[in-house]
């Protein structure tokens, strides 16, 4: 957390915070703000300054944000404005207490967290061992699923055969690579955005434009254009866009489709890259 | 490696050995395939003479007990001694086994769709799902329930106690509904209230249905058949 | 090592304790995943006093040894010391798998609220968290525990004994408890601001054990006695 360190710089760390709350809670200790006394309009002030820095930046503020924006300038307003002091001592609970109490239950929830990532972990500290295989047997079953796995893998059964019937054409020849690639820029939607690759394919009707469009995938990952992540065995296979859409020239990776690029053109990113 | 510990108290002396014998050690024991002596003394950092003394050490140490190391193809390996054979098949045979995916697909299935026919397992899997079903309801997680009044009567499938049992379930009501799942895939981070209001914000994982997909909790436990 | 012998000559002496020593030392290391006392016991028929006594046997003798025996999920697992981590990864060609925030404070709100819905876990950390469950779920280290009678039934979650495992914990009971817990964010952050925010992302695990741990030899077949 060294957005107060680094000043404009917060391009670059803003997905530092997990929500409204742990930024609150940044500000408040980054401040020195009491939270005992509440001093509510300096955390309002503290927040919504952040937010205008995103907003500046042309980052998209999650409606979370807003929402906690909107709380803390009604409860500075409330502070500001002049009350009877008898609705406040007596009967009206302080409305800043809600906030207090939300931002001390997720200090604790993230010290807990703290101490649980401190304990050594399997494969990060700790390594244990590959049980032998044991012979094959009458075992008693388990299952490497819980309910909502085994929800999960129905769902996954009853969308690959929603995927609706293939209709061959004679004479079509098929998808093209250009249209496959454009695709799956379209569903990118920009440097930074990202799909999940399998996913994607189901939606596909025909095996051939799963295919081809798997071969997009490969190619425009070669160009660097794209990142593809699989976080471990059978885990999803996460594709992010990593530059521009202008950077992206599908014609680079459909070759002679269009027929506008000259066959040397396809050293480019290459030459980039080194 | 770090001799630290050992060089203060007897400088050279043998302690100074017992940090890199507990570093091979180490290795042997998590790494599945034979360990070989360069690879070891890359990870350590230490020479390879370094390491084979320390697999020496170990070897001595080791005869005699449950788990001796033995020189074998490409390196040494850290193995069970053979008289303890028996109890390991003990062990290891009364060992829970995982559920293949094709179980949990039919399992699936017949959960969320039951009482339903073979045809419509193998209708929604594309494959002929006999075998599996058989196992699975010689294992007793699966039933028989009646037969359907389509033609050909076929038999009709349903799950048992020992299924609920496996998954921790009270009862069928307790399977999380399509509409749960959706409300939980559905991952963005702007839907739900982030203020602390319990009520408010435990909005009924929205209605939406997923699928054609009635559960139907209406059925009971029902014995293994 | 001949306890073999001795073991033939003298049953009931000192040396059989040695081999049933041996025996569960096998087993440990079979088993991979951690072992309990009782299937252990059934395994090389014996009481289950008799194992939890040449655990503690191992237990001693490991310490301070590249593999340690540890209570993790219940059972009993030999596990290497994290002093070796750089070693072993290096070895095995790995990275240091890692938890990111989010997870690790949706897994602390459910390891210390369980059974907890989603909307609990939501109201305390402010933002959506299904996608950061779901992953969990998959993870094998959350499950669901049923339903809680809130209206609208929305399902609970738990930890798993894979949580335990990959935390090293013996039971649930071994987190800290709030007030423990409270004690050691006071003591971590006494210089801080008065709501403590601490600065975990980049501190090293603090997985070093105590280096004062003199390397001993730890699993010498040993003498009788």
């Amino acid at each position: 957390m060294q957005v107060e360190a680094r000043g404009a710089a917060f391009t670059v760390h803003t997905d530092v915070f997990d929500g409204p709350l742990d930024l609150l809670l940044h500000l408040v200790k980054r401040d020195g703000i009491s939270l005992a006394r509440l001093e509510v309009s300096r955390i309002a002030d503290a927040y919504l300054a952040y937010l205008d820095k995103l907003r500046q930046l042309d980052l998209a503020i999650a409606s979370d944000w807003l929402v906690m924006a909107a709380t803390l300038v009604h409860l500075k307003s409330l502070e500001l404005l002049p009350r009877p002091p008898t609705l406040l001592e007596d009967e009206e609970e302080d409305p800043r207490d809600a906030l207090l109490d939300q931002l001390r239950a997720y200090e604790e929830a993230k010290a807990a967290a703290t101490l649980l990532g401190e304990r050594p972990m399997v494969q990060r500290e700790i390594f244990v061992r590959q049980g032998m295989e044991p012979p094959a047997a009458e075992r008693p079953y388990v299952s490497p699923l819980d309910a909502f796995g085994l929800l999960d893998l129905l769902h996954e059964l009853l969308a690959r055969k929603a995927a609706p019937e293939p209709v061959v054409r004679l004479g079509d020849s098929g998808p093209s690579i250009g249209a496959c690639c454009r695709r799956v820029v379209a569903a990118l939607g920009g440097r930074g955005g990202h799909f999940e690759l399998v996913g994607l394919l189901r939606t596909l009707a025909l095996p051939a434009e799963r295919v081809i469009t798997f071969i997009s995938v490969l190619e425009m990952s070669r160009l660097q254009w794209l990142d593809v992540v699989q976080e471990g065995h059978l885990a999803p296979i996460t594709v992010t866009q990593l530059v521009s859409d202008e950077v992206i020239d599908i014609d680079l990776v459909s070759g002679g489709e269009s027929r506008r690029r000259e066959e040397d053109q396809l050293d480019l990113p290459l030459a980039e890259r080194a | 490696m770090s001799d630290d510990e050992g060089v203060l108290a007897f400088p050279g002396g043998p302690s100074a050995d017992e940090e890199l014998v507990a570093g091979v050690e180490a290795l042997l024991f998590a790494s599945g395939e034979p360990l070989a002596v360069p690879a070891a003394a890359a990870a350590l950092e230490v020479a390879n003479a370094e390491v084979a003394a320390a697999l020496a050490v170990i070897e001595a140490r080791r005869q005699g007990t449950g788990v001796v190391l033995e020189r074998v193809a490409g390196g040494w390996q850290l193995r069970t001694a053979p008289r303890f054979a028996g109890a390991l098949h003990r062990l290891l045979g009364t060992r829970p086994q995982k559920l293949s995916r094709p179980a949990l697909e039919v399992l699936a299935i017949v959960a969320w769709h039951q009482p339903v026919s073979r045809t419509r397992i193998e209708a929604v899997r594309g494959v002929d799902s006999g075998g599996v079903l058989k196992s699975l309801l010689e294992r007793g997680l699966l039933r028989t329930a009646g037969r359907s009044s389509d033609p050909g009567r076929p038999l009709l499938y349903a799950t048992t106690a020992a299924f609920l049992e496996l998954f921790g379930l009270p009862d069928l009501a307790a399977l999380p509904t399509p509409a749960e799942r959706a409300a939980l895939v559905r991952a963005r981070s702007a839907h739900d209230a982030p203020v602390s209001d319990d009520e408010e914000a435990e909005a009924e994982p929205a209605a939406e249905p997923d699928e054609a997909l009635p559960p139907e909790p209406g059925d009971e436990p029902a014995e293994p058949g």
